[in-house]
């Protein structure tokens, strides 16, 4: 596959993978039928996202994209979080090929539903208007 | 770092022996066969020893055997040109589930054009039934096209068995023998077949040269048209040292073909048995014993196949998957589906092919790194609960 | 004896600086392009290296360009591949009478499903008359297919002015350029062709690879099916080292090219004139001036084109000709009937193409040499009253 | 063309090419259009054969084949010459490429046809039965 250097760092060292101890969201999407399952969860202090890890089943791509996004979204406050789209991550990774763009979809598709599942936790209700980019599976599927 | 090539099933390297008696034919030597004058009529002879030489490999006459461009093109002219040149006698082609896209994307097409396909299941080890065969024949049948071994499983096929009923039907049969040919003995009359496809460059050989061997008397309409070469049944300018490649491949695969299985049985088994003894949760594909010396082909719970894939070529060890993500496809192998695998452990699939000059050290090295890999992945992986 | 290669149009000579680039891709980076390991992955680059190189001969995007087996092959998959992509739209090609058998057999078989062909005529020279193009258009023409250059005649057809009124019907335009890449400018925006085809071995790459180009947005089902290679457009292992001598031999042919026809200029011109001063009774057969720069062709009257083709290699010189005799069926060739010659004077045709390193030296032997065995032949022959 | 050494050796130096004085038979056999032209003429004394000339237009085979029936019925009574076939003119020249045993027909139909010619002039009617297997054209065509 003609994958980056970045993607190929990223997939040889990736950052942030795990579960995390009493997570403040966690987000589920895709589904083994389709090769890819990402989960990621989150810790959120002060409208800002502290801590960010993930675990993937899926092509070197996908644990890239985790691996990348996960970097991202550390630091960030949630509306800037939620501004963040697969195409920055993709450039993040200097490109991917076209038929592992998808993978990117799953990574931001990933981080909202975190940020949802977080949401829900503390407002009680989730993201307006969540819509998921990837419609092979909700969150949580 | 060593590199390590298992991927044998995918391409093989072509011997220095063969690259060595293709060169004088390119810029020498180079003329067209269908030239009357001297540069042609060396090259004419040159193509015919050829000829007979992988005649000799799989024991038919040198008359029998029209050159192509490869398996692919073999199987698609084998389809094709039974089909046409049969319609008067019917309409119906049978064949597997677990054939080559070179076979299967073909009766698609034929489909299309009204012609009827029957996709015979195979069982858990990827084994066509004989009985399957016979039930499915119908008196519009006129061609039964199923592989001699399969590329991704390694699974042999009972072709004798098949060709048994074929032959009381009076109905054609096809093998697509890709991954046999100077691998494991291929006799076309012990087979009982009417037509095989080969591929030079999966037993060292060249790339872009293969054969259709069709047995005499059989009608076949050509696929690729426009001018008298091979006897009128495939045109184009010939690839000379192509043939001449896959003459000598075919020469000192049936000197070594002996050595060659007893050299792999040992280093397949070996391989099998360490990856299933030092791996927990993983399974092996394909039949134990029918099977091909070359082929090791697990699926490995809880992790993609792409990503061991990826993850082995950093260590210097090329193999090959089955999983979706390796083609650009949104579903893996119809292969490891057909044997009843989910889609997980599809895509879960990981492929070593043995060749000539693998030794014990290179087993050794995959067993000492491959488990450390699926160690590292499952690790990451959110279906594996330790 | 010096032997002399005048049959540059039957095939030319594999350039040692073509070869050299193609070596280290049989037994070193022998991996499988669609391989997705190191060795893979080093053959992909290799290959798409070689298509940048062959677009930027033809000026066209690399992405428009998909390798095959040669010129055949192309020819085929332009015909077949564009009428079936497109039969909600029409059934109906035209082409010309004087095209190379790998277009007309096509046409044929496609005439045997349902398709429609109008066969144009040509003139005395060969030429393709653009106002019987456009009136032969209807409201279910798919395709026109026309050759750049004839391969026996050397005739350079007006595509431009062709390119126009297809362009203007909303038609689809196919041109086989096997004889004129590598030999003439061949740009697809200034021809203004959709789909064109191509061969290594006329332009001193390896035999067994060619190409054809389709300009992006043009529908085309494949013609070999069965993997993922070239985009889903031709399946089968890529013909790697092939490919890559089809690659270097477009960047030399590009650096070449003025050269190339500056140098061929001069000698054809000087054999046609050698030949009609020297020899009475010989016709020039194609256009005396919209000419392949390698092309001469005459007939000689009273005596067949076999014989003297055998004479002259007798003497080490290697030619060709379009009677019967030298093609085992018994009509000679279509092309010189299509321009008007009676049987006899097509049964007498020879065919000299120059090449590369061809020189005067050349064509002093061959105006030394032809005009004996043409005088010795006509002795021979009952129909030659002096 | 793959020719027998025999076959090149015959194309290479004919025998007995040339027309003939006064001839006791000519036989003509086959057209331009099909690309071969046989012209035999024989003399004959007492009923052998006493000297046998061609021309040719043809190819390689077509003037092989020429040459060596010419050589083969010289010194032949006419009924021995009647007996020779295309088939024995063939082996006499090791061999033609299958696509080639066509112009031993017309050697045979020519001689056959210079014996009919020579039988008419004599006897006045020509050679009883005579079926020239090449049905392209006919004696003197
Ligand atoms: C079983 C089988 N059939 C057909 C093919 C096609 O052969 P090729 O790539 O030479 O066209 C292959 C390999 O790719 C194969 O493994
Ligand atoms: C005009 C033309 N088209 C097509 C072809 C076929 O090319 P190939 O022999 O590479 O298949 C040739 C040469 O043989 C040719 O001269």
């Amino acid at each position: 596959m003609n994958y980056s250097d970045k993607v190929m760092e990223h997939f040889k060292n990736p950052r942030n993978v795990g579960e995390m101890d009493s997570p403040d969201g966690i987000g589920r999407i895709g589904n083994a039928s389709c090769g890819d399952i990402m989960e990621m969860y989150i810790k959120v202090k002060d409208n800002v996202i502290t801590d960010a890890k993930f675990k993937t089943f899926g092509c070197a791509a996908a644990i890239a994209t985790s691996s990348m996004i996960t970097e991202m979204v550390k630091g960030k406050s949630i509306p800037a979080a939620l501004k963040l789209t697969n195409q920055m991550v993709v450039e993040a990774l200097d490109g991917l090929p076209p038929v592992k763009v998808h993978c990117s979809v799953l990574g931001e598709d990933a981080l909202k539903s975190a940020i949802d599942d977080y949401l829900k936790k503390t407002t009680g209700k989730g993201l307006e208007g969540l819509k998921l980019k990837n419609n092979e599976a909700g969150p949580g599927h | 770092m060593k590199r390590i090539y298992l991927d044998n099933a995918a391409t093989t390297p072509t011997l220095p022996s063969v690259l060595k008696e293709m060169l004088p034919y390119f810029s020498e030597r180079y003329g067209n066969p269908s030239s009357l004058h001297s540069f042609g009529q060396e090259a004419r002879a040159a193509v015919e020893a050829a000829r007979a030489r992988l005649a000799g490999l799989i024991n038919c006459q040198p008359a029998e055997i029209i050159f192509t461009s490869g398996g692919t093109e073999s199987d698609n002219a084998a389809l094709f040109g039974v089909l046409y040149a049969n319609k008067s006698k019917g309409d119906h082609i049978i064949t597997s589930k677990i054939e080559h896209h070179a076979v299967l994307e073909p009766c698609q097409w034929l489909e299309k054009q009204g012609f009827k396909v029957t996709y015979l299941d195979v069982d858990k080890y990827g084994l066509v039934d004989p009985a399957a065969v016979k039930a499915a024949i119908t008196d519009k049948t006129v061609l039964v096209s199923i592989m001699h071994a399969n590329n991704e499983i390694g699974t042999i096929q009972p072709i004798e068995q098949i060709s048994t009923i074929t032959k009381e039907a009076g109905v054609l049969l096809h093998t697509d023998a890709v991954q046999t040919v100077g691998q494991i003995e291929v006799d076309v009359d012990k087979l009982g077949v009417d037509l095989l496809s080969l591929s030079a460059h999966k037993f060292y050989g060249p790339k872009g040269v293969g054969a259709l061997y069709v047995r005499k008397g059989t009608r076949l309409e050509p696929y690729i048209r426009g001018g008298g070469q091979e006897k009128r049944r495939r045109a184009s300018t010939e690839n000379v040292p192509g043939i001449i490649g896959l003459g000598k491949a075919a020469e000192i695969a049936k000197a070594e073909i002996n050595e060659r299985v007893a050299h792999l049985l040992p280093l397949r088994d070996r391989l099998i048995k360490g990856i299933l003894d030092n791996i927990p949760e993983v399974i092996l594909n394909g039949h134990p014993v029918q099977r091909l010396p070359k082929n090791v082909n697990v699926s490995v719970k809880y992790i993609e196949g792409e990503a061991m894939l990826l993850k082995l070529d950093l260590e210097g060890i090329a193999a090959s998957t089955g999983s979706a993500c390796s083609s650009g496809t949104l579903d893996p192998s119809h292969v490891l589906l057909a044997i009843g695998l989910t889609h997980e452990l599809a895509h879960g699939s990981i492929r070593f092919s043995l060749g000539r000059t693998n030794t014990d050290k290179d087993i050794d090295h995959v067993l000492e790194v491959f488990p450390k890999i699926v160690k590292k992945l499952r690790q990451m992986s959110p279906l594996y609960k330790k």
